[in-house]
């Protein structure tokens, strides 16, 4: 196959989804015609018509809503919100429903939520938030992002499957990374990968994040630094053992994200390895992530969003610790 | 404000059924089709529904309850409403709806386990088409509105009834529902329980408009209709039924009632309601003033008013005896068991956990 | 769907200004109160502005912008509204309303900063009466209310204008806040710019309903004006905003127009959109229909035509100028400098840490 | 002063501002004539009129939203979430505009949103939430939560005071704790509280769970065991200096709410303290929590919550190890 984007691979994944299965729809703020302002369901709504993918009113709390009402009478929603700072409106039917429906009613519930997230994109305020952290706090959710077009393609498959609702992120600064795919490959949900072997810090990081993790471990090699690279790909559950496996062999972690450091996803990965990792560590788990200020104009995204030199910085440190 | 309104639809079914005051005609009375068997089920299902409401209410101040929020007086709603659906068509009731769901056949002592602190949902949603209860006001209507979406695109011939009550109209999810079902011209009839009250809050602070004619600006036909009379609400969600059925999309009732009781048992409402609005709204009992009507129609006799009374007496009491009877499910299975589907493995982890703690203790 | 509507209202006094089909009469039209230099100065607030959006169309294709969305085909509401209202009188725009503020004052190479990816804000709301730009559709307009709401607590007799597109509608927010201003009688007036799109969604695809008529349920008047002539809606706001001030509640005002370019510099129109229907509004070009109407009205000139348009044109050009030479404010100051008035010791603490990173870099 | 409840002196601080400052606004839904479903705000309309404390309409997004329009014309606005787990619908007004509105336009939002929280009262679905790391990963939010009358008082006047917004959690639970309030004693946003002294464990709790953290050190000390409590009562910003100096003297920590531990505040906590104190710690920081899963039926709440033996195992865990 030829090489793709990750945008073309979502496409690809979504597309195979409504072929292999009639109950999947997909709907949200210009999906249809326009195909998304993203292009991520371009050509979707010819190919399957205008029942199967469709333009809904402008409404995120009724998107999310009537995927609950659809999952109920069978059907597998794969709504998308259009861009991560939109999100909010339908916190409530996320919380109080789709993570807890099946709770109360034995039904099953399986949504996938499609959200852009992230920044360096330099767009206006809020189109580059990091909300993932509120998502894995929530019980009953389960939390993905890919960082690949593979694993764009085969995660976006296991969640569409899953039978539980999932919210799936999507690192929009990556629709455009590219790179051969194989859509037989299956990626479990639950399950993190080790991007970069390495041993002397492991360097946690997941969607948006992951390939500065990759620059920054390549950075380090050439001062013969090795740096581990785990991408975590689902956030809740959490992968803890392919984690430790590494902080076995490196003593040392960094966790890298692009939310506000303070109470971010970094914060459970950080408090879990200190906790399991209490008699390896060598030296305490650093935290990168955006500064704790609401995300500024895009001209100084740059600076507030961690960056291969912090990566590096914490790597040192974490190496000259003690 | 507005001095006058008008709001004809050709494609209104309901309209003709009622006087401008919402009054079920005479005439469209005479047509409804239900031999004296069904009017007889009609007041019979009030009374249980009734006393099984006044026995819930005991057993909430008898400590077995932790809440009870009483429907005293919206019966004709819950009774009317019920009758003319059909068995598959979904519910998506607010919290209120108990006696709907006895309608329905939803056991009630199983039901009041929610109540007991036993369970979220004791019912099983897809057997009773019954969704469960949502205590989030208003956030229930979007669910109604895309499962009716699911049943249009099923080509099913179901449809939906997604009751609220007056405040859930101010909720935004209440209007983005409302306008979805007029854009996707979904089967779904819209039964609002205007009750008068939002706990503490009268109809005159929680809307200076009108709710029946918020359905104009959605594009579909509304009505306000006395909804203290079993017959016009039976008549009215039965020709919505219909038409949503034909596929002429979505309609909203405005069915106007009273609250006659507290809004929850953890509620006061002397603090906030005059007396008087009790007096004036008593006079209009939806069961006294069915039963009248039956008896001058010589359709119910004092013989089979008591036997209905020994019926809902007994019900009431095996509904407590068996509500009281029932164990406890075990703490893991009530936690953890219903979260998940396909429960990741660190879920099940700290179940087990959680599970050996237990034993432990 | 429904054959008649007819909502007719005691207090509304806009209404007999405006045919059926929202177009202003002559009659009312005669007696706006304009003399020939207010009249010629909404015509050079067109041009100014639309020249003005054409420069920063340029300006975002030149790189100078990350972003711009066009309100070309949207002059005659963002000027009629404008001139309607007092200085003192606030606005709480969405993003489209760039005109808006030119009107009021505000700079607006100082407004680019914020396409440009400088400032989340670069005006100071109470200097200017208006508000920040709302990027999340219709979370705005709750705030309008709350502010207009401010008004009546404070006796003040500002008016509060509360603009939104078609889209906005579909969103809870809009509805809660309708609601909520028809409950406490609020000084606001609610302006919908209905250009027919939400960036792919067409009209028809929004709501099935009738913008306008939704006034109604919220318990006060709503009307739907063409939104290309800006007599007319200097003559719907001005009469909505002195009901207001005079203590008679909101008004909602549904001015229909076009949205003749793309939604923003990132849209591609032609993937969703007919050319024919661009040709259909080009003829209603609000400019050029006001200035045949200034023309025929001996009021306007060839010669003041082309003086206004030399002066839009120096002041496009000096507004590019203006913003390239703009400084780039210090990252701390950018990113930490507005969040918080009492800022927490932890807050500051990490501020100097950036700031000092940045020396050492 | 006579001694009063939690519930009274939230009362009389509301009534206090209202008479200090006549910017100072209550509303929220039934906190007029009823005064509230738990009678916080019980006879302030009568005192103060029906256009400074009112009832609104049933939405919560606009019970924000109105108050950042009302900020925005001189008030300081007090709305009321009736319960925890209702604050959800207004979640993109708090997220958006509460925590960013200065960011953008250099206007202050003195926002006070005040929200019962937590369970242990025997509720239905929805009414038993802690929803307070949501707020706590939001920058431009000050997040605080009394556990006492006094503070509850005094927090609540430094709260209406601030000129920024603070999300006021009140632990209903507690509401009717009982002890005298000095209303001159003044309690800044960002101090914590050292509830008990002691040199075995730090106990890091705040709001419902003080009370069984201090009931905790009382049957450890019973066992010679001594817990130093830690009560939090401002999130955010979180007073480390005062964690660290009860680490540094007990070198253990035990963290405790009754949110859900998986990426819950209690994570931020263990991830400061395993950073901060990496060489002082003599056992990995616990974190007790509520289960990770929904908040279940009242039956099962005080299994699904941290309790004292709970507490008593972390500590005497946390003693043992190594
Ligand atoms: C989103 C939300 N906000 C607040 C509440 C608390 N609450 C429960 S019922 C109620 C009033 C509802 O009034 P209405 O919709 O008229 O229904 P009724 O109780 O009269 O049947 C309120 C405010 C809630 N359950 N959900
Ligand atoms: C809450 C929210 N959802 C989605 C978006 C993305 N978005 C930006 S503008 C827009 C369409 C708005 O249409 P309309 O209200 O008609 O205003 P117009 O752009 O036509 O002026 C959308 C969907 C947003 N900004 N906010
Ligand atoms: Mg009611
Ligand atoms: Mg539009």
């Amino acid at each position: 196959m030829e090489p793709v984007t990750m945008a073309k691979a979502i496409n690809l994944s979504l597309r195979d989804a409504l072929t292999r299965d009639e109950n999947v729809l997909i709907f949200g703020e210009d999906v249809g015609a326009l195909g998304g302002v993203f292009r991520i369901t371009d050509g979707l709504q010819k190919a399957f018509g205008e029942e199967r993918v469709f333009d809904t009113p402008l409404a995120e709390s009724s998107i999310v809503g009537i995927a609950v009402g659809l999952a109920l009478r069978g059907f597998k929603p794969v709504p998308e919100i259009q861009f991560d700072g939109f999100i909010y409106p339908a916190f409530e039917q996320i919380v109080s429903h789709v993570a807890k429906y099946r709770n109360r009613s034995g039904v099953p519930l399986p949504i996938t939520i499609r959200v852009p997230f992230g920044g360096h994109i330099g767009a206006v305020e809020h189109h580059s938030e990091s909300p993932e952290a509120y998502f894995a706090h929530t019980a009953g959710l389960k939390v993905v992002t890919p960082s690949t077009p593979a694993d764009a393609y085969a995660l976006l498959q296991a969640a569409i499957d899953d039978p539980d609702p999932v919210i799936f992120f999507e690192p929009k600064a990556r629709y455009y990374l590219k790179e051969e795919i194989d859509t037989a490959a299956r990626v479990p949900i639950g399950k993190a990968r080790v991007a970069q072997e390495g041993s002397g810090v492991t360097v946690i990081a997941y969607g948006p994040t992951v390939s500065i993790a990759l620059q920054a471990a390549k950075t380090a090699a050439a001062e013969k630094i090795s740096l581990e690279v785990i991408d975590l790909r689902s956030l809740s559950p959490l992968d803890m053992d392919t984690v430790m496996a590494s902080v076995r062999k490196t003593h040392r972690a960094v966790v890298v994200h692009e939310a506000p450091v303070f109470c971010g996803f970094g914060a459970e990965v950080a408090a879990r390895i200190s906790h399991d990792a209490f008699d390896l560590l060598e030296a305490p788990v650093a935290r990168l992530g955006g500064l704790n200020a609401p995300y500024p104009p895009a001209r100084y995204e740059k600076l507030y969003l961690p960056d291969v030199d912090r990566i590096l910085q914490a790597a040192d440190a974490a190496l000259a610790y003690g | 404000m507005a001095d006058v309104v008008r709001v004809v639809a050709a494609d209104d079914p309901l309209r003709a059924l009622f006087s401008p005051a919402g009054e079920l005609t005479a005439e469209a009375r005479s047509r409804l089709g239900l031999d004296a068997a069904a009017l007889r089920e009609l007041y019979r299902n009030m009374v249980l529904i009734r006393r099984a409401d006044q026995e819930a209410l005991n057993l909430q101040r008898q400590g077995e309850l932790g809440l009870w929020g009483q429907f005293l007086g919206q019966e004709a709603i819950h009774v009317g409403a019920m009758t003319a659906l059909r068995a598959t068509d979904w519910v998506f009731p607010s919290y209120r709806e108990f006696g709907m769901a006895m309608v329905r056949g939803i056991d009630p002592a199983e039901m009041l386990t929610l109540f007991r602190g036993l369970s979220h949902g004791p019912w099983d949603p897809r057997r009773y088409h019954f969704a469960p209860l949502a205590i989030p006001v208003a956030t229930q209507v979007p669910h109604a509105v895309g499962f009716a979406m699911g049943c249009r695109l099923k080509h099913g011939d179901e449809v939906v009834l997604s009751t609220f009550g007056d405040g859930a109209t101010s909720e935004g999810d209440w209007h983005e529902a409302m306008n979805f079902a007029g854009v996707f011209k979904t089967p779904v009839v819209f039964l609002c329980q205007n009750n008068y009250w939002a706990i503490s809050v009268p109809l005159s602070k929680q809307t200076a408009g009108s709710i029946a004619d918020r359905a104009l600006g959605y594009g579909f036909p509304g009505i306000r209709i006395d909804g203290n009379d079993v017959l016009g609400v039976y008549a009215a969600v039965a020709a919505a039924a219909d038409r949503a059925r034909q596929g002429d999309g979505p309609y909203l009732i405005e069915a106007v009632t009273y609250r006659m009781g507290a809004h929850t048992s953890s509620d006061d409402p002397t603090r906030y309601r005059p007396e008087s609005e009790l007096e004036a709204w008593n006079a209009k009992d939806p069961i006294a003033r069915y039963r009248a009507w039956l008896e001058q129609q010589g359709i119910i006799d004092e013989g089979t008013v008591a036997a209905i009374a020994d019926a809902a007496e007994s019900a009431a009491q095996a509904m407590r005896a068996r509500l009281t009877a029932m164990p406890t499910p075990p703490p893991g299975e009530a936690i953890f068991g219903r979260v998940y589907s396909n429960p990741p493995e660190s879920f099940l982890r700290e179940r087990e956990e959680f599970e050996s703690s237990l034993e432990g203790s």
